[in-house]
C-alpha cells in the first residue's frame, strides 16, 4: 500500500540518531562561508555567531584562512573534529562536489540553502546530489531554503536575521515566503520558538522526519506545519498519528482548492492532491489543520501556553454584554460547548454581579464593573472543578482599565497555578489602543489574549480542544 | 469540494481498479436491513491487470473469499439471456456489460424486474439498440442477468482509490443517485479496522440514515461493516 | 406582511430631514453636563470642545452658570436658538422628564447614553420615554449607548475619547464593547473613519435611519453595522437593497448560532432570530456579511479605500511562490476569479521574470528580484485592460527591502490613477517585522496590504466583489 | 445551521399556517416533469383562523383561485372511504386526517396506490388501529381519499413561515425524506417575483435535479414556478 514515490525512509531510530545530531550539534560548517557583506555564505556565519550559537564553527573557503576571524578549510576533510552538520551556500552546480566532501567527512546532515535545483526545472541536478547524499548517508534538508533555527541551541543556520525569542513552538515550512512570516511573526508578537525550519524542495527530510524529532525533544510542545504536498503520505500519517497524542501538530495545507493546487503545481511541481482525503487522514491522525496561514501562525503561539483542558466545560465571563454573544458565537463555530450553568454555581456568580447582569452561560458582568467583579468572578471560574476553561470579554472603562484588568487576571491565573490548578483562560479585550499593551501582558502570563476580537481567541482554544479530544486525553464527546 | 470523487460505476469497473487498471472507482453496497444478509447490487466479470478477463465465477468467488455476499447471477451473450434468467427463477435485472460503459443507468444498459425469460430477453435485445443509438460505437455483447434484490433499505457507496501520496484508499459514504447532492464521504487508509469502518458507517448524514431516518427502517450496521471490509480485505489483497 | 413588532416607521424624506439635524447640527446640548472630571456629563463635554466641534454647545444643568467656560442653562428651553440633538447623560429616572423639556424645545434628535433601561429589565421607562419622545417628535439614539461621533462635522458627542481620523467608513453597533473595538481598531489601524454610531437598545432610531442618512452622505462612502437583531427586518431588506447599490453595506450580525441567539437573547432580548432566514435576505438586499468582529473592521478599512472593479480578472502577481499557492486557495475561498493568462500577456509578463519564474496566474517573479521587476510586471498588470484587480504577494529580501518595495506601488498606482486607471490593488507582505511598516505606508495610499497573512487582503477584495456583484455593477458572474 | 425548519407536514398542515394559527409550515410539491401539468401531492381540509374547518371543496376552489393544481379527491368519514374511492376511480391514496398527526407517513396514516374501493376501505380501516396503536389519544376520523398521482420527477419543499422579524416568508428547496440530509433551502421575503422563485428554483442541489440530475428527467421549472407562485399568494391573500 505504497504510496506513488518511493522515498529514503530510515527507521525511525536512525532518523532520530541524525536528527539529533543535526539540532544539536557540537560543530556546523558552513560551506561557501563569505568574508563579503550581503553574500550569503556571510550572513550565515554572521546569524551563527550573533546568535550566540556555542558550538564549534566550520568556515570552509576555497581561498581564505580566516572568515569572520574564525579559521577557515580549504576542505571540509582539512577539519580535524567531528561535524555534524553542514549549511551550503555555493551555487548549486557545485554542491554534488561539495556534498561528496561533506560525505566522506561523515557529516550526517546537510543544510542546502542554494536554488537552482528542482525549482527551477532542474530535477536532475537534485536527482544527483541525492545520490550523492545517499551514498554517504548524509540528510538533506531542501534544497531551496533559508536554513533553520533551534533556539535551545542558540542555532541560527539561515541567512535571514538572528532571532531570539525562546519558546516551544517548533515550526517548519515548506515555502521560503511563508518562513519569513513566521520570523516576522514571532518578532513582532513575541511568540515562543523551539525551531523554525525551511523544508523547501524537500529532496529528503520532510515533515515526518522532523515530527520524529520534535516529539522527543523536551523543548518543543508544540508543531506547527505548512506543506504544500506531502511526499509520503502514509509515513507522515503513521508518525503524526503517534506524535499527536503527545503534542499538537498543526498544518497548514496550501493548494486546498482547486486554484491552489494548481499555483502548486507550478510553483514547486507539488502534487497538491485530493483535500478530501488530506481532510480525513489529518483528522484521522489528530493533526489540527489551521484554516489560514494567520491561524496557523496563532495557533503555534496560542497552544504552547494554554494548558490542556480536563474537560469539555467551557465558560464565559463577560464585561460586555455584546462580546458575550459573539464569544457564544465563536464557541458555537469551534465546537466548544457552554456549559450548562448548575444552579449552585449560578446562584453563587450572581452574588458578586450587579441584579440585571445575565448569569447563566455566558456570566454578563455588566459593563461598569470595578476590577473586583473581574476578580471574583474569574476566581470562582478557576475554583470550581466543574469548569474547565474560561473565556473572558474585558471591556475597557475607566473604572477597571486594560492594564488594570491585565494585571488582575495574571495575578488570578497565577495563584491558582501555584495552588496546581491550571485551566486555559484566554481573553478578548475591546477597547481603545491600550488593551494591545495589555493582551501582551495577558499572553506572557499564559492568558492568550486578543484585541478587536471575539473570534481569534476562541479559535485557539478551539484548536487546543481539537487536539486534546483527537490525543483522546478528553474522554469521549 | 469534492474533488477527484468519479461518479458511480458498478462493481465490473471497482474490480478493474482494484486490480491497478485505473486510479478511481466506487461503487454502490446495498446494505440490507436489520437481520437480513447483507447483499450487494451488481457484480460483473473481473479484468485482471493483465487485461485477461477472469469470468462472473472467478470474481465472486474472490469476493466470497473476502466474506462479501453477491446477487447471484451469470454473464451471458445475448443468445444466452432468457436461458440465464430462466436458470436463475424469479425477478431478474439485466446489465449490458461493456468497457466503456461507466454509467449502465443513465446509458440505457440496466434493466430491473423482469418477471419472465422472455421479458428478460427482450429487454437484453432492445438494450443493444438503446446504447447503440446513444454512442453508435457501443456494441453489446455481453449481458450480466442477476436475481433482483428486494429494495435496499440504505445505498452505500463503497470506494476504492489510488492516492499518488496516500496509497490505497477506502472511501465510504451515502449511495444512490442523490449521493453527489448529499456528498459525505470518508475516507480510510488501507488496511483499515473495523472500528474505523463502522465509525465512517456512523457518521454524519450516512449515520442518521443507518440508524433509520424519519421513519424508515434502520441498516443493518454489523452486516455493512462487514460488507466493506471484504471489499477493503480483496482490495488489500489485491493491491501492491 | 407586517414582522412581529410595529415600529415607528416615518417615510424615508422625514427621516431624513430629522437624521441631516441629528449629523451636521448648528447647535448640542447636554443634559446633565457637569465639570466634575469622571463623569459622563463632563466626558461629552470635553469631546466636543476638544473634538472641535464648530457649532453652538449648549450645556444644560440645574445649578451652574458655565461648564467649562461655556454659558450653562437651568433648562434646555432658557436656551434662545434652535437645538438640532440634545446628548443624555443624566440618570434614567430623570430622563422621561427632561426628554419633556428637549421636546417642547422641538429638538428632532435624543441621544441617550443612559442605562437602566430595557437592558436592565426595566422596559416600563423605555417605552414611557419612548411615548414622551415620540409625543414631541424627537427620534432616539439609544438608550444605553457610548453615543456618536461624525467625523466630517468634528462631532464627538460621546463619552469615549475624541477621535479624528477622517475617512469614508461609517460605522454603527449595537453593543457598546463593540462599539469600543471600532474606536480601538481605528485608532490603532488609521482606519478612516465619517461616523461611528452607537444603537444599543434601539428603542427607536435603527440599521435602516443609519442607511438612510447615509446612502445620501457624500462623506460616507462604506457602511458597516453589528447588530444582534433586526428590530424590522422589512424595512432594513427594502432599505438596505436600494441603498447597497450605491454603497456597501456591511453587517455583523451577532447571534448567528445557537449559542449566540441564546447569549442575545439574555443580554438585550434580542431575538436573534433563525439565522438561515437573515442569511438569503441579507444576500438578496446586497448586504456583505462579515463572518467575525475582525472581519467587519477590515472590511470597513479596506472596502472604502478600493475602487470598484470592472470586471472578473483577478491577476496575483507574487515574489514567494508559496504565497502565491496560499493566495490563491484565498481566491477560490473568496469566489474570486483567478484571470485565464491569455496567451500574449502570458508572454509580455515573461519577459520581466527569470526563465523558470512560473507565468500563468500567479505570475511568479521569484523571491530574488530587484524592485524592477516588481514594477514592471504591476505596471503591465495596471495597464492591461482584460485585468481587472491585482493581489501582491511580497516577499522580504535585502535585494527589495519592505519599504522600497512599498514605494514603488505606492508610485506605480498613483501614476496609472493619474492616467484615470483606478484598478483595486491588494497586497500580502511576508517578511521580518519592517513589513509591517510598509502595509501601513501602502494602506495609507489605497493598496490594501497585510503583514503576515495571505488570507486577509484576498478576503477584503472578495467583499468587494461580493458588494459590485449584488450591486450589478459587474454583469452575471 | 438549519434551524427552525420543521419536519415536512402535508398541505392540510400548512394550510393552518397561512391561516395564521402556527408559525412554522412547510409542504411538498411535487412538481411535474416537462411538459406535464404541474400536480401537488396532498391536498387536506383548511382551517381558518377561527378554528372552523373548511372543507375539502373550499380549500382547494381557493388554491384553485391561485392557479394551483391539486390532485382530486374528498375527505369522508371511515364509512364512506370505499365509496369516495369507487367516485375517483382508478389508483388511489387514503390519508388519515387528524389534528395531531404532523406526519402521516411515519404515523402510518398513509396508504398509496390502492387499486380497489376495497382496498381504499380495508386500508383506512388498518389505519385507525395503527395510528391508535402508536398513539391511544388519537382516533381517526376523518379520510382524505385522492387520485394517486404518477411518481413525481422531482419533489421541491414549499414553505410558509411568519417570522417575527421579517414577517411572511416562502422556503423553497429539495424535497422528500432526504430533505434534511440535503438540507439547502432558500428563504424569500413575501410578496416575491416570478424571478426570484425561478431563481431559488434553478439554484444548488435543486436547481441540479431541476435540469435533470444524471440522467434523470427534467423537471418543468415553468410549472414549478407556477405552483409556487400559486401557494404564495394564497398565503399572501390570506396573510394579515
Ligand atoms: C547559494 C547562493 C547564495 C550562492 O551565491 P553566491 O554567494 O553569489 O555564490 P559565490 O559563487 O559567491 O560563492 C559563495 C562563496 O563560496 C565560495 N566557494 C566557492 N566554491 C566553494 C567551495 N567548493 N567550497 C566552499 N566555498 C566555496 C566562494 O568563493 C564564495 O566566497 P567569497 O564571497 O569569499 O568569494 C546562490 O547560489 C543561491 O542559491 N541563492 C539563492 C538562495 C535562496 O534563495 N534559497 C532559498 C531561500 S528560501
Ligand atoms: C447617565 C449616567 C452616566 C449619569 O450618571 P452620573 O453622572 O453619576 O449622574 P448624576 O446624577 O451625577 O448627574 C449627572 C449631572 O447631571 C446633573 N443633573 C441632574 N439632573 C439634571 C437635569 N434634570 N438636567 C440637567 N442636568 C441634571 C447633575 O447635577 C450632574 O451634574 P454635576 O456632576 O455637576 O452634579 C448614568 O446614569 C449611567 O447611565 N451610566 C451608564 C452609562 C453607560 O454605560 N451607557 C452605555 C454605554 S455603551
Ligand atoms: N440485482 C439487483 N437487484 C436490485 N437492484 C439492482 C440490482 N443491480 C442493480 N440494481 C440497482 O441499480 C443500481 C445501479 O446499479 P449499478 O450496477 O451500480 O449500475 P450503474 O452502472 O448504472 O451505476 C443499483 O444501485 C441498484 O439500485
Ligand atoms: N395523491 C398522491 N399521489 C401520489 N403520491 C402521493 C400522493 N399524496 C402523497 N403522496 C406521496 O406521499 C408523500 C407524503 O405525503 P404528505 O401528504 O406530505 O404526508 P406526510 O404527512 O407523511 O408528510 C408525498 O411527498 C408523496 O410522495
Ligand atoms: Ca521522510
Ligand atoms: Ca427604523
Ligand atoms: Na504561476
Amino acid at each position: 500500500f505504497e504510496a506513488h514515490t518511493q522515498r529514503y525512509r530510515p527507521n525511525q531510530d536512525e532518523i532520530l540518531k541524525a536528527m539529533n545530531r543535526i539540532f544539536h550539534p557540537k560543530a556546523v560548517a558552513v560551506i561557501g562561508a563569505s568574508n563579503e557583506t550581503g553574500k550569503i555564505g556571510n550572513s550565515v556565519m554572521k546569524n551563527l555567531i550573533n546568535g550566540g550559537y556555542k558550538g564549534q564553527i566550520v568556515p570552509v573557503h576555497p581561498k581564505a584562512d580566516e572568515i569572520m576571524g574564525i579559521k577557515a578549510y580549504k576542505s571540509i576533510k582539512d577539519y580535524q573534529g567531528e561535524v555534524d552538520v553542514a549549511v551550503f551556500a555555493v551555487p548549486a552546480h557545485l554542491c554534488v562536489a561539495a556534498m561528496d566532501e561533506v560525505g566522506q567527512k561523515g557529516v550526517p546532515g546537510a543544510v542546502m540553502i542554494p536554488s537552482g535545483f528542482a525549482e527551477t526545472d532542474n530535477q536532475p541536478l537534485q536527482d544527483e546530489l541525492l545520490a550523492m547524499a545517499r551514498k554517504h548517508n548524509v540528510r538533506i534538508m531542501g534544497p531551496n531554503i533559508y536554513g533553520f533555527y533551534y533556539t535551545p541551541e542558540n542555532l541560527c543556520a539561515t541567512f535571514c536575521t538572528a532571532f531570539d525569542v525562546k519558546g516551544k513552538a517548533a515550526l517548519s515550512s515548506q515555502s521560503g515566503g511563508v518562513g519569513m512570516s513566521i520570523i516576522g511573526f514571532a518578532r513582532s508578537t513575541k511568540m515562543g520558538v523551539s525551531a523554525i525550519v525551511g523544508l523547501g524542495n524537500k529532496s529528503d527530510l520532510d515533515e515526518d522526519d522532523l515530527l520524529t524529532f520534535f516529539e522527543q525533544d523536551p523543548n518543543t510542545q508544540a508543531i506547527a506545519m505548512h506543506c504544500e504536498d506531502l511526499k509520503d503520505g502514509r509515513s507522515f500519517a503513521e508518525v503524526a498519528s503517534r506524535v499527536s497524542k503527545k503534542k499538537p501538530v498543526i498544518m497548514l495545507k496550501a493548494g486546498r482548492t482547486a486554484y491552489g493546487a494548481r499555483a502548486a503545481a507550478s510553483h514547486t511541481g507539488a502534487l497538491a492532491g485530493n483535500d478530501k482525503i488530506y481532510d480525513d487522514v489529518l483528522k484521522a491522525a489528530g493533526v489540527i489543520r489551521a484554516p489560514s496561514l494567520r491561524s496557523m501562525l496563532e495557533f503555534a503561539r496560542g497552544l504552547q501556553v494554554l494548558p490542556t483542558p480536563k474537560g469539555e466545560n467551557v465558560v464565559i465571563i463577560t464585561g460586555a454584554g455584546g462580546s458575550g454573544v459573539l464569544l457564544s458565537d465563536a464557541c458555537f463555530d469551534n465546537g466548544l460547548t457552554l456549559m450548562k450553568m448548575p444552579e449552585d454555581l449560578d446562584a453563587a456568580f450572581r452574588k458578586f454581579i450587579p441584579p440585571f447582569g445575565a448569569a447563566g452561560n455566558p456570566v454578563d458582568i455588566t459593563g461598569g464593573e470595578p476590577p473586583k467583579t473581574y476578580q471574583n468572578t474569574i476566581r470562582l471560574g478557576l475554583e470550581d472543578d466543574r469548569i474547565h476553561s474560561l473565556i473572558l470579554g474585558y471591556w475597557h472603562t475607566i473604572v477597571t482599565p486594560p492594564m488594570v484588568f491585565a494585571q488582575l487576571v495574571g495575578e488570578v491565573v497565577e495563584e491558582f497555578r501555584a495552588k496546581g490548578i491550571d485551566k486555559p483562560v484566554v481573553a478578548s479585550l475591546v477597547g481603545d489602543v491600550q488593551v494591545e499593551e495589555a493582551c501582551q501582558y495577558l499572553y506572557d502570563r499564559g492568558v492568550v489574549a486578543y484585541p478587536y476580537t471575539t473570534e481569534t481567541p476562541v479559535e485557539v482554544l478551539g484548536a487546543k480542544y481539537k487536539w486534546a479530544r483527537a490525543a483522546g486525553l478528553l474522554g469521549k464527546k | 469540494m469534492r474533488a477527484g470523487l468519479a461518479p458511480l460505476q458498478g462493481l465490473h469497473d471497482a474490480m478493474r481498479a482494484i486490480n491497478g487498471a485505473a486510479v478511481h472507482a466506487e461503487w454502490r453496497a446495498s446494505l440490507a436491513s436489520r437481520g437480513r444478509p447483507a447483499p450487494l447490487a451488481g457484480v460483473g466479470p473481473l479484468e485482471e491487470r493483465t487485461g485477461r478477463f477472469r469470468d462472473e465465477a472467478q470474481g465472486k468467488a474472490a469476493l466470497a473469499a473476502h466474506g462479501l455476499r453477491t446477487p447471484e447471477g451469470r454473464v451471458v451473450g445475448l443468445s444466452e439471456v432468457a436461458a440465464a434468467a430462466r436458470g436463475l427463477g424469479g425477478l431478474v435485472v439485466v446489465k449490458g456489460l461493456h468497457e466503456k460503459l461507466a454509467h449502465k443507468t443513465e446509458a440505457g444498459a440496466m434493466a430491473l424486474g423482469l418477471e419472465t425469460a422472455q421479458a428478460a430477453q427482450d429487454a437484453a435485445r432492445r438494450m443493444v439498440g438503446t446504447v447503440a443509438t446513444r454512442d453508435p460505437s457501443i456494441r453489446l455483447e455481453r449481458f450480466l442477468v442477476e436475481r433482483m434484490l428486494p429494495h435496499p433499505v440504505l445505498e452505500t457507496l463503497v470506494g476504492i482509490q489510488r492516492d499518488p501520496q496516500f496509497g490505497l484508499t477506502l472511501t465510504i459514504g451515502v449511495g444512490g443517485v442523490l449521493v453527489e447532492l448529499i456528498g459525505e464521504v470518508t475516507t480510510l487508509l488501507l488496511p483499515a479496522g473495523r472500528d474505523d469502518i463502522v465509525a465512517a458507517l456512523t457518521r454524519g448524514a450516512l449515520g442518521r440514515l443507518m440508524q433509520g431516518y424519519r421513519g424508515r427502517p434502520a441498516g443493518d450496521l454489523e452486516a455493512a461493516a462487514s460488507a466493506v471490509e471484504a471489499i477493503a480485505g480483496y482490495a488489500v489483497a489485491q493491491g501492491d
